[in-house]
């Protein structure tokens, strides 16, 4: 049994309990137990460190300081939002001893900060630590016939000298982790383009062009859903198509999942555990795709043949 | 730390130690020790320039800043000079690709040393200073001049040496 | 800090197996607790040999003899020990092969009061850097800690300083015994004494002294290791480690935190460059 | 037009290279944050006009403008940027910067921005965490806009995406006097 | 006894007027150990001269000194004067009281008279000091070793060939040409790459002074000017050349396919190959890496169809030994590999081309016949869009250098583009147009104004897919907008870095090298084709970037720095040297570490007289060494100087003002 510090994020209780339910029973399967951080506060994400120097450190190293007393050795992030916070943080901390002394001294109660606990957004630590031949041995039901584009936002694998996980500019391991689970995760380019979060509410017209084309995009690659690693980026795709449907004048009608949904599903857990009435853009008509697997077309195959004999030496 | 030029009943004093003193008209005795590519090329230049600047340096020439020993130095400010300025050519133009590195190197602890038994960090000066810059030449010599001056005389050991 | 019994043990084993002709270590000196150093040819004296927190002195001076320079030799080092004798094995006057080298863990020695010595209050690095076998739990590198006297000496005025020096020069009757006892002095005929050197003009005048006293330091600079072999051979106790902390603190601060003899192959702070060395003190 | 040589000195830059970290000297002018950033077309001027700026010395314009209040922070400029320069921290930097030195940018947009950031902290200040519906609410009484988004509410709520109640933490006392704290903090430097 | 003749010039009166020589004359008689102390109006004027030899002879002087100008003036007039009245020219010194004094004191004659008083003082004293000194000669062997046949290497070879100097030019590949000979057109006239090519590569391999070792490596090289021995690796290539006659038989029935690595890999080639129709030597050679018969043993066909027996699948290395007394470097360039750039999706999308790729499509004698071609379903492109500075200027991703030749190959490959493609259009993403060079701007211009290229300035941010088009995203700085362009085809301007080999050769060789890997000149404004190891010389974009022209002047340069070289059978050297004092050396070759000439070496000498035990000593190199005095300093035990700046003779000075 693998132990592991949580720390689920504002949303999780809020906009995505889907996200947060479905993650706990995917670690269960997994063997990992989650200990939620008692008391954990909220990480200042955006507003904090648009605004202010000192809160923007205090309000995540706060939590850091508390998840430190859990003493395990990672800590586990579902938002990626938080996870991108917790990470700056704890870097800012590291490199700049006299900081955190600072803060410490001067702001925070809880007690002394001292860097000993790694920080993994939920989708690092599977492919990280759990890794995708221990996922593979628990799925059930393959979604083979589905194919979906994973979308992983800018702060999950962004800026890379403070998350060190995956590239920054077209990241795999989601997409690995759905074929793991017998999905096709297809070619799309938009992966690590700013859906624009943090003007979900002050800035709606952003959030629509840019989700807008988030989704466009999305939608030309053949996907039948998008795959998401945070609950921001799910609303924004989710809750604002309707919005960019009237604007653009077209009919996208993506559903936009959790990968841990996905997973859910692959480990065998029924659909109702989804909670999918949660979505705006409905979900069912996507997942009729599982199991409906295209005819490799014969063209292909061919080629295919033909570039085996290439490379091969006669 | 910026030294002035303390004077008692008319003579100048050296800061080193107030006990030696030299008459109102003192004028100090700068050896300058020249790289032969840059810094000579240079203060030539500044000759056929005819760029005026204080009379008091003696100079003498070596292939290579690198060629300066400290001891030369230590020798210099023991014998005849109140002051040494040493120049070679700015770093990445050395005639001899690396010379001027490793004499950066010895100038910095030398100077610090001889400034920690007690010579006033401005007695000895450095400078890069290439062919064309006959004007910075002069300038320099001006400052270090300048600045010794404001030291006041050094022969501490001179005395018993000669 | 006591590795006598080891040491013998070792010293032992290596003439038993014929592994080193001369083995140099510490002995008692008659009466009182001080040790002289010892070397030792006939295995039937290592039962003398001593090593505690007594044995003060950097042995490896005494590998620079041209007679043991080309034996196989057997030794203790401490930490700083261990150091000069890197910077001798780099600059060749030694070969490794002919080197059977005791590392020490080293808890630091003590001055003649019985107190930590100074030096080793401020010590860098305690373990041995070189060595064929070592004693002792290593306890790694420490952080560089500026010399107290010269930080006290430091912030003194420059007349004060100046005064003060004058004196040191001039208690300095020249016998040599710095550059004779200490490790790093292996010129087969130092540079002040050579003929056509002009260096010093024979006298024994304070500028002389000066002068000898300061390229000495210049000579050493970025190698000494701080055993202060010299200041315990002086006769008129100068307080010679001033001008060789003064030359380390600034190396150090300057030239990439260097340290003498750190590693092996690194031949000291002068015999190398770097094109982001300090440029601010240059007109 | 624009007269330089004005300034004796560019504090600016100065400023701007001290609070980020950053040193926008290193800026050679290429453009690829221009068109790497998702928002340089609602900015008053891109990323790369900015680091312009902020090197003339400009720093009225650059604080009344827009740009930086823009910025998503989502580090895809910088990841790309060829000579490293970390634009986001700048952006922020310059975001401190006009607050300390009390600019405020008369944008409509900016005006909105800024109270929907301030929303945010004061219900972290309240509650410990955040609190949607009511921050939703609130943010469009503030800024006089009540029917925004209204048309999501129903729906949202209907799908549990909101939840009306709300979970304070037993830490929001502790948050109330980290605030305290950080305000202090800030007027005692 | 030292007897010093001193002569002080007036120069006119650009020091008489300023500096009173008279009472200078007379304060100078007074120093110790002058003997004569005299003034002439121009003293480097013939009677000058004739004083100062007369006053040698006459008076037995041991040395002179001149008051004069300076001494980078005048010293050789002097010197020869002095050598001409029977006196070791060395024995002169030089008081520089014009540019040190009368020129920079004009306003204080006292001042400036008591200075040179003094500058000449120091001149005698350090005169006392002198010692006699002999020009020294090192023999020379006339032979160059050129490292390299691209068109760097041929011209070098070529050059210093027709000066009647032998020369052995290597190459590691099986043909002479190098990159040039992957090239189409050349900038800025548009001529065939091979057209003018071609021809010098045939010289080469005609060229009765030219021995040609293709398909070799250096693999070691001792000694010091004018007198390197080189040894050489020749590779097996399993072919017979003396017996080869070149039909070419065997490459058509070789059943083993290999990437080809001349056309980039856009086609295939044989296991047993000739590099390329024109190549030079035009015989092929087995590449053992892939030959099935040398791998497992199995097929020998090309042995069958050989007529003349060439094949031999026995053939084994072959070390050569070579005497020169000079080598020319001119191992040329490699192209950076665009992978870091993910942004762009290179590696995902085959239409995302290097420059060097579009370069092999686009020649008449390549892979697709001299027509463009999308990787991905092999149709001719509309709209290309070219992408500059790709890992050049890019410190993040590549190297922080400017490439130098992008700007012009890519304006070439949108007017080549548009003679193969009419109706296509050309997208240029720069971020400045460096066009300085002859001809380059006007060029530039055609390109922008014949061809209609549309040129854009800003750095590309992002390329997706849509459909089967590539949409490129970039600012378009002038219009302050971010625009995207619909493109079929992307070339990238891939960055010139360093010969990956460079490094590794260049420590074999002994010269340095900087941090990307280009060799190092002795001088970047003065010496650009010398290095620091007397000898060695670099042509081509083995020291930097640089297009055809500049490597073509570089390598002229080269060749007439070997043929001075070579100009005599010995060559003369500077005296002023460091010398060795054996018997102080402790051994502890710190000269060696700083010495930047790699001119002292160890020797053992007996410890004592008729000691049979050895000890090592630093020993100078003559060849080598230029005479800087940083071992002097460095040497602890004060063994090594400086002729002409010995310690007493610096010391003398300073002790004497």
């Amino acid at each position: 049994m693998n132990k592991i510090t949580y720390f689920p994020g504002c949303s999780a209780h809020g906009t995505s309990e889907e996200f947060d339910h479905t993650l706990k029973l995917v670690m269960k399967t997994l063997d990992v137990q989650m200990e939620e951080i008692p008391d954990w506060n909220c990480c200042g994400a955006t507003s904090a460190h648009v605004m202010t120097e000192n809160l923007a450190i205090a309000l995540p190293m706060r939590n850091l300081v508390l998840a430190e007393k859990l003493e395990n050795k990672t800590m586990g992030i579902a938002c990626a939002s938080c996870y991108s916070r917790m990470k700056v943080t704890k870097k800012h901390l590291d490199e700049n001893p006299n900081l955190a002394k600072k803060i410490n001294s001067t702001i925070i109660d809880e007690g002394e900060y001292h860097g000993t606990i790694d920080v993994k957004s939920m989708l690092q630590y599977c492919f990280e630590e759990i890794g995708l031949e221990t996922i593979k041995s628990k799925v059930t039901k393959s979604l083979a016939g589905l194919k979906v584009a994973c979308y992983y936002g800018c702060l999950l694998t962004r800026p890379k000298d403070v998350t060190h996980f995956d590239s920054p500019e077209y990241p795999m391991s989601m997409d690995l982790l759905m074929e793991a689970l017998g999905a096709k995760a297809v070619d799309f380019d938009y992966k690590t383009e700013c859906c624009g979060a943090s003007f979900s509410i002050s800035n709606t017209e952003v959030v629509e062009s840019l989700s807008g084309k988030i989704l466009e995009v999305a939608k030309e690659s053949g996907a039948h859903v998008i795959v998401v690693a945070c609950p921001l980026c799910q609303s924004n795709l989710d809750m604002r198509q309707p919005d960019i449907e009237k604007h653009t004048k077209t009919k996208i009608n993506i559903p936009v999942m959790y990968f841990t949904q996905l997973m859910a599903l692959a480990f065998g857990f029924p659909e109702k555990e989804l909670k999918l009435p949660k979505h705006i853009v409905p979900v069912e008509e996507a997942l009729k795709n599982i199991g409906k697997i295209e005819p490799e077309p014969e063209k292909i195959k061919k080629t295919k043949k033909a570039v085996e004999a290439e490379s091969e030496v006669v | 730390m910026e030294a002035e030029v303390k004077t008692t009943q008319g003579a100048i004093v050296s800061v080193e130690n107030p006990e030696i003193t030299a008459p109102a008209d003192w004028q100090p005795v700068i050896i300058g020790i020249l790289c032969n590519w840059c810094s000579y090329a240079g203060s030539d230049l500044t000759g056929t320039s005819r760029i005026q600047y204080p009379p008091n340096i003696r100079i003498i020439r070596v292939p290579c800043s690198s060629r300066v020993d400290p001891w030369f130095i230590i020798k210099s400010l023991q014998a005849t000079a109140d002051g040494v300025l040493i120049s070679g050519c700015h770093p990445g133009d050395c005639h001899y690709i690396s010379g001027n590195y490793y004499a950066r190197r010895r100038f910095l602890v030398t100077k610090k040393l001889l400034n920690f038994v007690g010579y006033h960090e401005n007695r000895v000066q450095f400078s890069w200073v290439s062919a064309a810059e006959g004007p910075k030449f002069a300038k320099v010599v001006a400052k270090v001049t300048e600045d010794i001056k404001k030291l006041g005389p050094l022969h501490r050991y001179k005395k018993e040496n000669f | 800090m006591d590795y006598t019994k080891q040491i013998q043990e070792i010293a032992s084993k290596l003439f038993a197996e014929n592994k080193i002709d001369y083995f140099v270590g510490c002995k008692q000196n008659g009466f009182d607790d001080n040790q002289v150093p010892f070397l030792i040819t006939d295995p039937q004296d290592i039962p003398k040999l001593v090593f505690n927190d007594k044995s003060v002195f950097n042995l490896t001076n005494y590998l620079k003899a041209d007679h043991t320079r080309r034996k196989r030799v057997g030794l203790v080092v401490k930490g700083c020990d261990s150091r000069s004798l890197n910077l001798l094995l780099t600059e060749s006057q030694l070969k490794r092969e002919n080197v059977y080298a005791i590392g020490i863990c080293c808890e630091g020695v003590v001055n003649e009061k019985g107190e930590k010595a100074q030096n080793c209050i401020e010590c860098v690095m305690p373990d041995a850097v070189v060595f064929d076998e070592l004693l002792g739990t290593p306890k790694g590198r420490k952080d560089y800690i500026a010399n107290v006297d010269l930080k006290e000496l430091t912030e003194k005025p420059l007349v004060e300083r100046a005064d003060y020096f004058s004196k040191v020069f001039e208690n300095c009757i020249r016998c040599n015994a710095c550059r004779h006892s200490c490790p790093l002095c292996y010129c087969a005929k130092c540079c002040i004494d050579q003929e056509t050197s002009t260096l010093y003009n024979g006298s024994n005048t304070t500028s002389s002294a000066m002068h000898a006293l300061m390229t000495w330091s210049l000579h050493l600079a970025g190698r000494c290791v701080d055993c202060r072999n010299c200041e315990k051979a002086c006769p008129s106790h100068l307080p010679l480690h001033l001008l060789h902390k003064q030359n380390e603190k600034v190396i150090f601060e300057n030239f990439q935190q260097h340290l003498a003899g750190m590693e092996k192959d690194d031949r000291g702070a002068f015999y190398k460059y770097s094109l982001t060395d300090p440029d601010d003190f240059i007109l | 037009m624009i007269t330089l040589g004005l300034q004796e000195k560019n504090t600016f830059l100065e400023a701007v290279n001290k609070k980020s970290g950053a040193n926008v000297l290193e800026c050679y002018q290429c453009g690829k944050c221009v068109s790497t950033c998702p928002v340089s077309g609602y900015m008053d001027f891109p990323p790369r006009e900015v680091m312009q700026m902020i090197k003339l010395g400009l720093k009225e314009e650059t604080y009344m403008a827009n740009s930086m209040w823009f910025c998503l922070t989502c580090s895809a400029c910088s990841g790309r940027c060829p000579r490293e320069i970390d634009i986001p921290a700048v952006m922020e930097g310059i975001r401190h910067l006009a607050i300390e030195e009390n600019y405020h940018s008369q944008d409509k947009k900016v005006k909105e921005i800024t109270r929907f950031h301030e929303i945010f902290l004061d219900m972290i200040k309240r509650y410990g965490r955040n609190y949607e519906l009511r921050m939703m609410a609130e943010f469009n009484i503030r800024t006089r806009n009540l029917f925004k988004d209204m048309h999501l509410a129903p729906k949202a709520l209907l799908k549990g995406k909101i939840t009306l109640g709300h979970e304070s933490t037993k830490s929001a006392k502790a948050i109330q006097k980290m605030y305290k704290l950080a305000e202090k903090l800030e007027k005692n430097k | 006894m030292a007897r010093v003749g001193v002569f002080t010039c007036f120069c006119g009166a650009n020091i008489a007027d300023f500096i009173d020589v008279p009472q200078v004359v007379e304060a100078t008689k007074k120093i110790k150990g002058v003997k004569v102390s005299a003034e002439y109006k121009y003293m480097c004027s013939d009677p000058g001269q004739q004083m100062i030899r007369d006053a040698i002879i006459q008076n037995r002087l041991t040395s002179v000194v001149v008051a004069a100008c300076s001494p980078r003036m005048h010293e050789k007039t002097f010197r020869k004067a002095l050598s001409d009245a029977g006196l070791n020219p060395y024995m002169l010194e030089v008081a520089n009281i014009r540019e040190h004094s009368s020129w920079v004191h004009q306003k204080d004659k006292k001042a400036a008279t008591e200075k040179a008083s003094d500058l000449i003082r120091m001149a005698v004293a350090k005169s006392i000091a002198n010692e006699q000194l002999h020009e020294i000669s090192v023999p020379v062997t006339k032979r160059a070793l050129v490292i390299g046949g691209g068109i760097a290497g041929i011209q070098a070879a070529l050059d210093i060939a027709d000066a009647r100097i032998p020369v052995t030019l290597i190459e590691r590949s099986p043909s002479i040409g190098g990159r040039m000979a992957q090239l189409d057109e050349t900038f800025p006239t548009l001529d065939c790459s091979q057209c003018i090519l071609t021809p010098k590569m045939v010289d080469v391999a005609s060229h009765p002074y030219i021995e040609l070792i293709p398909y070799s490596e250096v693999i070691e090289l001792d000694g010091y000017v004018g007198n390197y021995k080189a040894k050489i690796r020749k590779k097996a290539s399993y072919v017979n050349f003396s017996t080869c006659t070149g039909c070419g038989a065997c490459t058509q029935k070789c059943p083993v396919k290999v990437s080809n690595e001349f056309n980039m890999g856009i086609d295939k080639r044989k296991a047993i190959y000739t590099p390329f129709p024109q190549a030079v030597p035009n015989k092929p050679v087995i590449d053992a890496e892939h030959c099935t018969m040398l791998l497992k043993g199995k097929c020998g066909i090309c042995a069958k169809v050989c007529e003349k027996g060439s094949i031999d699948f026995k053939m084994v290395d072959e070390v050569i030994e070579r005497e020169v007394g000079a080598v020319v470097v001119a191992t040329g360039y490699d192209l950076w590999d665009p992978k870091p750039y993910e942004e762009y999706g290179v590696g995902r999308y085959k239409d995302i081309i290097t420059s060097l790729e579009f370069e092999r499509m686009v020649s008449a004698s390549g892979p697709t016949n001299g027509l463009p071609l999308r990787p991905s379903d092999g149709k001719v492109p509309k709209n290309v869009v070219f992408i500059k500075c790709i890992g050049s200027r890019d410190e993040a991703k590549g190297i922080e250098y400017c490439s130098k030749i992008c700007c012009m190959y890519t304006a070439k490959h949108a007017i080549l583009l548009h003679h193969k493609v009419h109706d296509s259009h050309a997208y240029i993403f720069y971020m400045d147009i460096r066009a300085a060079g002859k001809g380059y701007e006007e060029f530039v211009k055609r390109a922008q104004v014949e061809t209609a290229a549309t040129y854009l300035r800003g750095r590309v941010s992002k390329i997706y897919k849509k459909g089967d088009k590539l949409i490129v995203r970039g600012e378009d700085a002038q219009l302050g907008q971010v625009v995207e362009v619909v493109a079929d085809l992307v070339v990238l301007a891939t960055a010139v870095i360093p010969y990956k080999e460079n490094p590794p050769l260049a420590r074999l060789l002994g010269i340095s090298y900087d941090k990307y890997g280009y060799m190092s000149e002795a001088h970047p404004k003065l010496r650009p084709v010398e290095t620091a190891k007397a000898g060695i010389f670099l042509a081509g974009c083995t020291q930097a970037p640089k297009d055809i022209p500049d490597t073509v002047a570089q390598a002229s340069a080269c060749a007439a720095k070997v043929c001075g070289l070579f100009s005599g059978d010995t060559m003369k050297k500077d005296p002023m040297i460091s010398t060795i004092n054996t018997e102080n050396c402790t051994g502890c070759q710190n000269c060696v570490t700083v010495c930047p000439y790699q001119a002292i070496v160890t020797e053992e000498i007996p410890l004592g007289h008729g000691s049979k035990e050895m000890r090592i000593v630093a020993k100078i190199n003559e060849g080598v060494c230029q005479g800087c005095g940083s071992c002097v300093a460095i040497c602890r035990s004060m063994s090594i100087n400086l002729a002409g700046f010995t310690d007493p003779q610096i010391i003398n000075e300073i002790v004497s003002i």
